[in-house]
Parts: C-alpha cells; sequence; structure tokens
C-alpha cells in the first residue's frame, strides 16, 4: 500500500527548485518558531503547574520585550517577502525567446496549440531545456493552470489572455491540473505534460499539422478581410501592422502602451476601446465572428509579421521611408 | 442632563442653517455650471471638490458633527472614510497597474 | 479547580423568571438572546459538520463513487457557506460575546435590545432561506461565488442563497454595532479603557470588521444576484466586465471576514489563560492594540487571494508585503500569551486544555499563513489543499478550540452547573488529535499538488494514502465535538450547581450570581480594580464577589 | 447612581442609566451605521470608479443620455428637505410644535418630489431602451468630444447598470425615509417630542442628511461625466 505514497512533488522545472528552495526555508523558519512555543508552553505548563501554597508571581509587562517580539519576526517578515518576490518575478516574466503554445480553457477541457501549427487536447508535449511560453484565455469561466511538478499555476479568465512559462529539466509525464473551480467536472478537467528529449520531441513534431499557426493567423486575416484596410503602406484605413508588436504604440488620447497580445486580442474584439494616433474608429468588431483559436492564430499572425519585419516579403513598402514612419507613428490593428 | 446639547443651539442656528442651504444651492449651480466649461482632466476632480465640500457643509452643520461634544464621532467618520478610499485605492492599483505586466 | 457550593435557595435568575415559548421568542435579554444563538448555531454546526463528514467519506477513495461530481461540488459549497456564515461568523459574537459583554462591562444590557433580537430573527431568517435552498436543490459554485460562473454558468440557486447570506449579514452587522455603541457608552463607573477585559478588546475590534466589511460584501452579492438575473455585464467579460472586480470586492469582506472568526476567540483565550494560571496578562496593552491592529491591517491584504488570479505583479507586491503586516500583531498575541504562563500557578482544567489547543494549533495556522504570503510559494500552492488546511488550523483549529474553550469556561454562569470535568478533558484531547489528524496531511497533500474541490482523484491514486488519514482524523474529530454537546445537556439536569464564581475568576460576569439575574448585577458595580487582578483575588485581599453598589 | 429615581420620562429604557446615556447611545448608534451605508454604497462607488476609468469615453456617451436638469432639480429638491429637517429639529428645540410639524411634512413632500422626479427620469430612460437586459439598445450613440466615434453599447450597458442600482438604491433609502418620517410625524402629532426629548427626530434627521449626501455624489458622478461639448 506504501509503494505510491509520495511526500514530495516532483522536480521538473527551472522554477521548481527555487520554489522548494524557498519553501524548505520557511519550513525550518516556522519550524523554529513552533519549536520555540511549544518548548516554552510546555516547559512553562510543567515548570509552574500549580502547587499549594506557590502563588503565581505577577509580572505585567515589559516592553524591550515585546519590542525584541514584534521586531524579530518583522525582520524575518521581510526576507522571506524579498526572496519570495523575487522568485514570483522571475515566475511572472516570461523569457522573451520562448517557444510560444496558445491554451484555451473550456468546460472542462484543456485545448492546447503549438505555435508550430500541433494541436493537442488535455496534452501538452514540450522538450526538455527549453523556454515555453504559455499564452492563455477560457472559452466560458476561469480555471487555472496548474503543473505541480513545474511549481507552476495561472489562473485563465474568459475575455483576455494571461501568461505564464515554464522550462522543464526532466523528461517525464506530469500532471495538468484545473485549480480554479470551475463547475461539475472541475476534478476531470486534467492532464498531462509529456516532457519529451529534443530529438523525441522533434519526431513528435514532424507528425503532422496544418502548417504554423501563423500561416493559419495569414489564412484568416484575408479571409475576413483585413488585408483591405490593413494595408502594408501607409495608405490604409487601419495602421500597418508590419513590426507593431511587442512596440509602443500611441494611442490617440496620447496614452503609450505596449502592443503586446493582450491589445492586439483587444484590438480584434473591441477595436474601438483603443485607437491608433491618427486613425479613425471605423473598424467593426469580431466578437462572436471569430473563434478564440481564430483570435490565437491572428494574433500569431501579427506577431509573425513583426519578427520577420520586412522579411516576409508580404510588404515592400515596409522599406520604404513612408513605412517607416506609418511605423514610427505607431499602427495598430483595426 | 441634557444642558449641553440645548445650551449649543440655545444660540439661534437659522443663520447658520439658512446660510449652509444657499451654499449647497450654489454649489449645485457650480457643479453644473462647471460641467459644461472643459477643463480638460480637472472637470471630474472639480465635481468632486464641490461635492466633497457640499457633503462637508451637511455633515458639519447639519448633522452636527461640528458641534459634536466629543471626538468619537468624528473618529467613526474619518475612520470610515479612510477604510472606503482604501478599497478604492487598493483596487485603483491593480487596475492601474495591470497593462504593465 | 471548580469549587461547586450549592445555593441556599432557589433564586431569580434569567433562566427561570419567565417561562413559556413567548418569553423566549421575544426576549430583550442579551442573555437569553445568547442562548437562542447558542441553540441556532449548534444546530447549523451539526448541519455544516454533516457535509464536512460526506466530504471526507468521498474523498476517501479517488473514484467519485459514493456521490457523483455535482452532488460533490454541493456538498462542500453547502459546508462551506453554513459553516463560515451561519456558525464561524456568528459563533463567539453572537454567543458568548452577546452573553458576555454587557456583564463583562458591568451594563444591564446591550445598548439596543430590540435590535439584538432583529439581529437574531435576521439570523433565523437567513438561515431558513440556506436551508430551504440546500433542500431545494443547492448551490454548487463554492461559498466564493466566482463570477462568471456563478453568473453567467452554473444553474444552481445562487439567488435565494446570496439572499440568505446578505440577510443573515445585516444580522452580523447589527451585532456589531450593539458591541461597539454598547462597549463605548454601557461601561459602568470606573470601567475604563485600560480595565477592559481582552475579550471586550477582541470583540471591540471583530465589530469593527463587521460594521465596516459586511456591507461591501452585502452589496456584492447584491451586483452577483442582479448580474444573474438581468447579464448586465459588470463581472461577464463577454460584456465588457472584470470578473477581478468580484475577487476584489468579496476579499475585501471575506479576508477580514477571518478576523471576524479568530479575533474573539482569541479574547476567548486571553481570559482562560489569564484565569488559569492566575497571572495578569503579559503585555495587557500590547495584547489589547494588537487586536486593534489586526482589524485594521486585515483590511489591507485581501488580495492575497489573487496572487495567480491575473492580478498586477505590482499590487501582488504590494498585497504580498501588507499581507505580513497582520501576522506581527498575531505573533505578538502568542508570545504574550506564552510569556503569561512564565511563574504562574497553572491549572489544567477543560477551558485551559481548549486554550493550549488553540495555541498550538494557531501557531501553526498562522506560521503556514506567511507561506501563503509568500509570493513564489503562493503560486504553487494557492487553492490546493495546503488553503484547505491552513484555513482550518485558523477557523477550526483556532476560532472552534477558543468558542469550545470558552463555552466551557463560562458554562457555569450560562446554566449554573458544572459540565463533568472528566468527560471535558477527554473531549478536548480527543479534539485536539482528531484535528490533527484531519488536517496535518493536507499540508503535503497541498504541496504535492492536490487541487481543492476535486471530487475525483483516480488519476492521482498516490493522494489517497493522505486522505485516508484525514478521513479517519475527520471521524475522531466528530465524535471529539458531539460529546460536549451531550455532557452539556446530560450537566444541565444532571450537573453540580455551580457557585457564583467556580473559577475564582476576576472579571465582573464572575462577580454576579450563576445565572445571573435578568439585568445582571443587583446594582450598578462601580469599578476600582485593574483587570485580571489575580494576585489581589488569590491573597484574598479581594473579596470575590465585589460589587460595591 | 440616583438616576433611577430622577427619571420621570418614559422614555427612558431600563438599560440606561441616564437619559443622556441613552441619546447619546442612539445618536452613536445611527453613525455606525451610517458608517455601514458608507461601504455599502462605498463597494458600487469602487466599481463606478474603476469602470469609468477603464470606459471613460462609452461612459460620457451614457451619461450625457441622462436629463442631467431634471438630476441638478432633485439635487436643490434633496437639499431642501435637508433644510426643512434641521428646522423641524430647531422647532423641537424650541418647542414650536406647530413649526416642527409643518416642516416635517414640507420634508416629506420634498421627498416625494424627489421620487417623482426620479420616475420621470426612469421613464424616459425605459422609452429609450437604455435599461439594462434583453431590451437594451445603445446604438450609434456618439462617444461627446470625439465624433465619428461610437460608445460600445456593452459598456453603456455597464454604467446604466451602475446607473439603475446605485440611484435604485438610493430611491430605496428614500423610500425607507418617507417611512421613518410618516412615524416621526405621528408621533410629533402625538406630542412625544419636547426639547428635552428628541432624539427619534434627530436619528431620523441624520439618516436624511446622509441620504442627501449621497445624492450630492451621485449628481455629478452620473450625470455630468463629460459634459462641455
Amino acid at each position: 500500500m506504501f509503494d505510491n505514497f509520495p511526500l514530495w512533488p516532483d522536480r521538473a522545472s527551472s522554477m521548481a527548485g527555487k520554489v522548494d528552495a524557498l519553501y524548505i526555508f520557511l519550513i525550518i523558519v516556522s519550524g523554529m518558531m513552533t519549536l520555540l512555543i511549544f518548548t516554552a508552553v510546555v516547559y512553562f505548563a510543567a515548570r509552574y503547574r500549580y502547587r499549594k501554597g506557590v502563588p503565581a508571581e505577577q509580572i505585567e509587562g515589559s516592553t524591550p520585550l515585546e519590542l525584541t517580539w514584534t521586531v524579530i519576526p518583522m525582520g524575518v517578515f521581510m526576507v522571506i517577502f524579498i526572496w519570495s518576490a523575487v522568485v514570483y518575478f522571475k515566475m511572472r516574466t516570461p523569457p522573451r525567446d520562448a517557444t510560444e503554445v496558445y491554451v484555451v480553457a473550456k468546460q472542462w477541457m484543456w485545448k492546447l496549440e503549438h505555435a508550430e501549427g500541433q494541436r493537442e487536447i488535455n496534452e501538452l508535449h514540450v522538450p526538455v531545456d527549453r523556454d515555453v511560453k504559455l499564452i492563455m484565455t477560457s472559452q466560458d469561466v476561469i480555471h487555472s493552470f496548474y503543473v505541480p511538478a513545474f511549481r507552476m499555476k495561472q489562473d485563465v479568465l474568459p475575455g483576455r489572455y494571461t501568461v505564464a512559462w515554464f522550462r522543464a529539466t526532466k523528461p517525464g509525464t506530469y500532471h495538468l491540473f484545473c485549480a480554479e473551480y470551475c463547475g461539475t467536472q472541475h476534478s476531470g478537467m486534467i492532464g498531462s505534460i509529456v516532457v519529451m528529449e529534443p530529438a523525441q520531441f522533434e519526431a513528435w513534431m514532424s507528425g503532422g499539422s496544418g502548417g504554423p499557426l501563423s500561416a493559419t493567423g495569414e489564412k484568416i486575416f484575408a479571409e475576413l478581410g483585413c488585408a483591405t484596410c490593413h494595408r502594408a503602406d501607409t495608405q490604409g484605413r487601419g495602421p500597418n501592422l508590419q513590426g507593431v508588436f511587442g512596440k509602443p504604440v500611441q494611442l490617440e488620447d496620447g496614452r503609450m502602451i505596449t502592443a503586446d497580445e493582450n491589445y492586439v486580442r483587444e484590438s480584434i474584439l473591441d477595436p474601438g476601446s483603443k485607437i491608433v494616433k491618427g486613425f479613425k474608429p471605423v473598424m467593426p468588431t469580431f466578437q462572436g465572428l471569430v473563434s478564440e483559436e481564430q483570435v490565437n492564430a491572428l494574433v500569431a499572425y501579427v506577431k509573425s509579421v513583426s519578427q520577420s519585419g520586412a522579411a516576409t516579403g508580404k510588404s515592400a513598402a515596409a522599406t520604404e521611408p513612408e513605412g517607416v514612419s506609418g511605423k514610427a507613428q505607431g499602427s495598430k490593428v483595426q | 442632563m441634557s444642558t449641553h446639547s440645548t445650551s449649543e443651539h440655545s444660540k439661534s442656528p437659522l443663520t447658520t442653517y439658512f446660510a449652509v442651504w444657499a451654499a449647497l444651492l450654489l454649489g449645485t449651480w457650480l457643479t453644473y455650471q462647471a460641467s459644461l466649461l472643459d477643463l480638460g482632466r480637472y472637470n471630474s476632480a472639480v465635481a468632486l471638490i464641490i461635492a466633497t465640500t457640499k457633503a462637508l457643509l451637511v455633515a458639519l452643520f447639519f448633522m452636527h458633527l461640528k458641534g459634536a461634544s466629543e471626538k468619537l464621532l468624528k473618529l467613526v467618520v474619518v475612520s470610515t472614510l479612510f477604510f472606503l478610499i482604501l478599497l478604492m485605492a487598493l483596487a485603483m492599483f491593480d487596475y492601474g497597474t495591470r497593462w504593465f505586466s | 479547580m471548580a469549587t461547586g457550593n450549592i445555593p441556599p435557595v432557589e433564586r431569580e435568575d434569567y433562566l427561570n423568571k419567565h417561562y413559556g415559548v413567548g418569553s423566549w421568542l421575544f426576549t430583550t435579554d442579551h442573555k437569553r438572546i445568547a442562548l437562542l444563538y447558542l441553540i441556532s448555531i449548534t444546530f447549523f454546526f451539526f448541519i455544516g459538520g454533516f457535509f464536512a463528514l460526506l466530504i471526507r467519506l468521498e474523498l476517501l477513495t479517488p473514484a467519485s463513487d459514493l456521490v457523483q461530481a455535482d452532488t460533490y461540488n454541493k456538498f462542500f459549497t453547502q459546508h462551506g457557506m453554513v459553516m463560515v456564515f451561519f456558525f464561524l461568523i456568528p459563533s463567539i459574537p453572537a454567543t458568548l460575546g452577546n452573553f458576555l459583554v454587557p456583564m463583562m462591562i458591568g451594563a444591564k444590557d446591550l445598548a439596543f435590545p430590540k435590535i439584538n433580537l432583529l439581529s437574531w430573527y435576521l439570523y433565523i431568517i437567513g438561515g431558513i432561506m440556506m436551508l430551504h435552498c440546500m433542500v431545494t436543490g443547492g448551490v454548487d459554485t463554492g461559498w466564493t461565488f466566482y463570477t462568471p460562473f456563478s453568473t453567467a454558468f452554473t444553474n444552481t440557486k445562487i439567488v435565494e442563497a446570496g439572499l440568505a447570506i446578505f440577510i443573515a449579514g445585516f444580522s452580523s452587522i447589527l451585532t456589531g454595532l450593539n458591541f461597539v455603541v454598547t462597549i463605548h457608552r454601557m461601561r459602568a463607573p470606573g470601567m475604563t479603557w485600560t480595565r477592559l477585559p481582552l475579550f471586550i478588546w477582541a470583540h471591540y475590534a471583530t465589530s469593527i470588521i463587521q460594521i465596516l466589511g459586511t456591507p461591501v460584501v452585502a452589496i456584492t452579492i447584491v451586483l452577483v444576484a442582479a448580474e444573474r438575473a438581468l447579464h448586465l455585464g459588470i463581472f461577464d467579460p463577454k460584456l465588457g466586465g472584470d470578473p477581478l472586480l468580484f475577487q476584489h470586492l468579496f476579499w475585501f469582506y471575506s479576508h477580514p471576514a477571518v478576523y471576524i472568526m479568530i479575533l474573539p476567540s482569541m479574547g476567548v483565550v486571553s481570559e482562560i489563560i489569564s484565569c488559569f494560571s492566575r497571572k495578569r496578562i503579559f503585555g495587557y496593552s500590547f495584547v489589547a492594540l494588537s487586536s486593534i491592529s489586526i482589524a485594521v491591517f486585515g483590511f489591507l491584504v485581501w488580495a492575497h487571494h489573487m496572487f495567480v488570479a491575473g492580478m498586477s505583479v505590482y499590487a501582488a507586491l504590494i498585497f504580498s508585503l501588507l499581507s505580513y503586516s497582520v501576522a506581527v500583531p498575531s505573533a505578538v498575541k502568542v508570545f504574550n500569551w506564552t510569556a503569561t504562563l512564565y511563574k504562574g500557578s497553572i491549572h489544567y482544567d477543560a477551558p485551559m486544555l481548549y486554550a493550549f489547543g488553540f495555541l498550538g494549533l494557531f501557531t501553526i495556522g498562522g506560521l503556514t499563513g506567511l507561506f501563503l504570503a509568500a509570493l513564489g510559494i503562493d503560486v504553487h500552492v494557492t487553492d490546493t489543499y495546503f488553503v484547505v488546511a491552513h484555513f482550518h488550523y485558523i477557523m477550526v483549529g483556532g476560532a472552534l478550540m477558543g468558542y469550545l474553550g470558552g463555552m466551557h469556561f463560562w458554562w457555569p454562569k450560562i446554566s449554573g452547573r458544572l459540565y463533568p470535568e472528566g468527560w471535558a478533558r477527554l473531549a478536548a484531547l480527543i479534539v485536539f488529535i482528531g484535528f490533527n489528524l484531519t488536517f496535518f496531511p493536507q499540508f503535503i497533500l497541498g504541496y504535492l499538488g492536490m487541487p481543492r474541490r476535486y471530487a475525483d482523484y483516480s488519476h492521482m491514486p498516490e493522494f489517497q494514502i493522505l486522505n485516508v488519514f484525514s478521513t479517519a482524523g475527520a471521524t475522531v474529530l466528530g465524535v471529539g465535538y458531539l460529546l460536549p454537546m451531550v455532557y452539556f445537556l446530560w450537566s444541565m439536569r444532571y450537573g453540580k450547581p455551580a457557585s457564583d464564581n467556580p473559577w475564582n475568576a476576576a472579571g465582573l460576569e464572575w462577580q454576579t450570581q450563576s445565572p445571573p439575574t435578568t439585568f445582571n448585577f443587583p446594582e450598578e458595580p462601580v469599578v476600582t480594580w485593574e483587570a485580571y487582578n489575580y494576585d489581589e483575588i488569590d491573597k484574598g485581599q479581594k473579596e470575590v464577589p465585589q460589587v460595591v453598589g | 447612581m440616583a438616576a433611577h429615581t430622577e427619571s420621570h420620562n418614559p422614555a427612558l429604557l431600563h438599560h440606561f442609566a441616564t437619559e443622556e446615556q441613552q441619546r447619546n447611545s442612539a445618536s452613536f448608534g445611527m453613525w455606525i451605521f451610517l458608517a455601514t451605508e458608507v461601504m455599502f454604497f462605498g463597494g458600487l462607488f469602487c466599481a463606478y470608479l474603476i469602470y469609468r476609468r477603464w470606459y471613460f469615453g462609452d461612459f460620457a456617451a451614457a451619461s450625457t443620455s441622462i436629463n442631467a436638469k431634471l438630476g441638478g432639480a432633485n439635487t436643490a429638491v434633496l437639499i431642501c428637505s435637508s433644510l426643512t429637517v434641521v428646522l423641524a429639529i430647531w422647532a423641537a428645540q424650541t418647542s414650536r410644535r406647530a413649526l416642527m410639524i409643518g416642516m416635517l411634512i414640507l420634508t416629506m413632500l420634498f421627498g416625494l418630489t424627489f421620487l417623482g422626479i426620479k420616475g420621470i427620469e426612469y421613464a424616459d430612460k425605459f422609452h429609450e431602451h437604455h435599461v439594462p437586459g434583453p431590451s437594451f439598445s445603445f446604438d450609434h450613440e456618439e462617444i461627446p468630444g470625439n465624433p465619428g466615434h461610437y460608445a460600445n453599447p456593452h459598456h453603456a450597458q455597464i454604467f446604466f447598470a451602475l446607473y439603475f442600482i446605485m440611484t435604485g438604491l438610493h430611491a430605496l433609502h428614500m423610500v425607507i425615509g418617507l417611512g421613518i418620517f410618516t412615524w416621526l410625524l405621528w408621533a410629533a402629532w402625538k406630542g412625544r417630542f419636547t426639547p428635552e426629548y428628541h432624539t427619534p427626530l434627530e436619528i431620523g434627521g441624520l439618516y436624511w442628511h446622509f441620504v442627501d449626501i449621497v445624492w450630492i455624489y451621485l449628481f455629478p458622478l452620473l450625470y455630468l461625466i463629460d459634459r462641455h461639448t
């Protein structure tokens, strides 16, 4: 019965060791505090138990002592806080060149799509020792993407992207849980993360897909007629999308924002909310017309035309001076 | 027994009451007029400053917070507002910084 | 240590002054209302406990074989809602607080006796609605009502459950309001703020939270109900709303609500430790002020429930930092209680055993709170059994241990009878052992990664052994909770009559007869001594009872 | 304490030592109650501020569709009612019974006027399909100061939802206030209030003023978001 009785979770990501170290530190600190208090309580309780004729000795209190046990815990707490904040910042800052996986959660399944186009359900294959960034959204209620072996958890919200990342360090199969209660089959919304050696992973990846996600996005972009306005020159009614992603964009009301995944997403679904300076709010909303997966594909496409810039060959204009000034002005998905 | 409260009102407070009333009406008119001016981002600030002034007038004079014999009532008001502002400020802080991450 | 001198003749007291159902249902006597509350919250405690046992039984095996997932989801929802809103929040304030706050400060009653009665009726109306909701289908959102699941997806009785909680919330507000006014206005001559028992300070702090926090959850429930009925979009991202706003508003109350549960318990423990060590409390003013600072800081930390919810990183940092601010006064309290034992003359009666239990369990509960406030660890353990274990250590290990300790301590005053000491010590031991057996394995489960609210873990059989421990512990715990109810009921009829002050305790409530008369004191007491003057009592310098007319 | 022999006033409840203690308790209790009311409305104000910051243009467009003149008139009506409340208390303090009753009636009339105007406003919104729900519509409403920009109906609906909940709860408080004042009027008629004892009047007044203060904030926040164009 006791052959399957773990007391410590697998440690299979670059963050796991950092979290465990902090956890062990906290166990030691709180263990010491517990020991101190328990020893004192037990010792006092035994040593000063009621004896006839031995009255209690009255002690009003001691301000130096009070200050001591206020300040010392506070100091310890600050150490914990800073250490844990450093770990948290690492968890929340995806490395720049991470492989991207789009995650769509719904009651009660995980739909995952690699940037290269492979689709999976409740299972995610990733290579060992490579940064993987998850761009996640939900079709219905709040879910939470939780991989205990990676010490990684992030709620997945409807209506926006949340982002998480990990770098698996040990091949194997690990649990994937939904950690935010999401309805009847919440406990059935589980899956696994399969971490593979790079060679195996390449083999798995070559197992056929409909082409990269950005290509799917490009197709949707064309089908929806986006290109009529978002032309690769400055003549379009909408901003040129070349090189936009990841760059600051000036809005009509003067604000500067960064064109991240959430911004591109919002511009597709609620185009009126953040208009790029110099453009008119003429774009219709695509809310309800495109699925979450299609939005993901469009986002991947917008990203791809930024990363490869003019090299996509789609746009000669990007090399022209106006194209550059159009970019400098800040362009946006209209 | 009830002397302090009656002595408090022994000098006729009517002048104060009518003055406050007039000030409140004036404040309402000012709020409306100010909203018609283009003050840019200061429109909301002006509106809130006038509203707070009016609320203070009501609280201090109509609700007799000013004449209250003890600091206790003022403490109640101040601490309630403290927690209210806390709720708004900390929640807004999340919204204000969310898009930078 | 209890001494049971039999009173010479049958005296008039608040229990035997009037008879009949009407004399109870229309009473404005704070002591009778406390008993009404005691009966009703005990009822709800056993309802909530029943669901807890069903949950534990279901989790005995990995598969969901006892009940289907949807039923299980309703079980933990009802368990949470009943225990939080209908047991823990009213538990100590509405029973012991109601009974003792006026007596401890030398008043005849609370400032607003009719409002006190109204608060009980509101509680009962809310309770009946909750029961009705449960038997006609129930709710499956968890007690947290997270949107948009609660507003747009579940088809269970959200609005009715919300209304029940809304009404019970007002009952809680009215209790808090009554306490604050009573403590400010009704203190007997000589009962200065620095002479107040720490039980009163704790209830004062609790009341602040009830007054300022509860209305926010009330309006949040109104918004959820409106959103659900009309799809307004306030919390629905499909319509432009933000589900995180719900979480902010909800936790603004529901985190401080934890302090509504634990603070009164801390007050009880201060009384008990002082009495059974025969000592003044160590650092009185620090213990008193730490109650207030817990109440204030408690409002600054709510979003540590949301570190992975999609909140901004900077907000997470601020809330994590602030969360430690509430840990400091809690630690100060624990240190002061421990220091009070030093050079005391310690008696091991049942209330003291509960207080020791409280100290141990609250220490563990509090320290594991540090883990959850630590951002990097919270990401891993939030929404797992680690959280479940942590808050049960606080709410059950802390709040409930204090409640039971207080019930034993003041039972002679409430009923005029002594409970059977031997059984009571046994029960305290059983509760302590059962509790740790139930909840300690859940810390390990949590770090292993078992998520909360899972009906079925058949794909994770490695979690079973710890769950078996937990279920076994819950059974022991159940026995531990039934025992006191049995012997309390038994003692009402067969217990030895209690003297006015069986513990030789300080505090005005002990200086009137047991059970007290309707207006508590024959004459308005005048306080001339400091709180916890156990040196004077034990040296016999102070006659007990000591009421100056 | 000699309070027991001294107290002739039947209004002194048994558990209070003195009338002063009773009065102070009552008014302090009311202030505490108002603190809970502040937090009750506070949750709504918090939601309002967050969405207003998020969807300023949509909120401005929705706000402009409400009749600000009616809102302004209602503000004035409430301010007048607050004045009549303090005058009623003053009349009680100075033994002017007829004036007190007159002022109480006037207060209630102002209260009813407020509700009447509110009703007109609600009716307008109903006809314009601005009531959130299945029949809600807010298409092609221009954002003030932004020609060619149209408000997002979803965001406008959030504004109207908050508008109706906030003003609706405020109106509910007015209705409760009218109930309290009916009782006060009855008690005043019966001659219950004297210069020495008129605590209920003061308590009721505190409540009424508080409701007034809530409106003082609601008016600019809901009606006057962006009207300068």
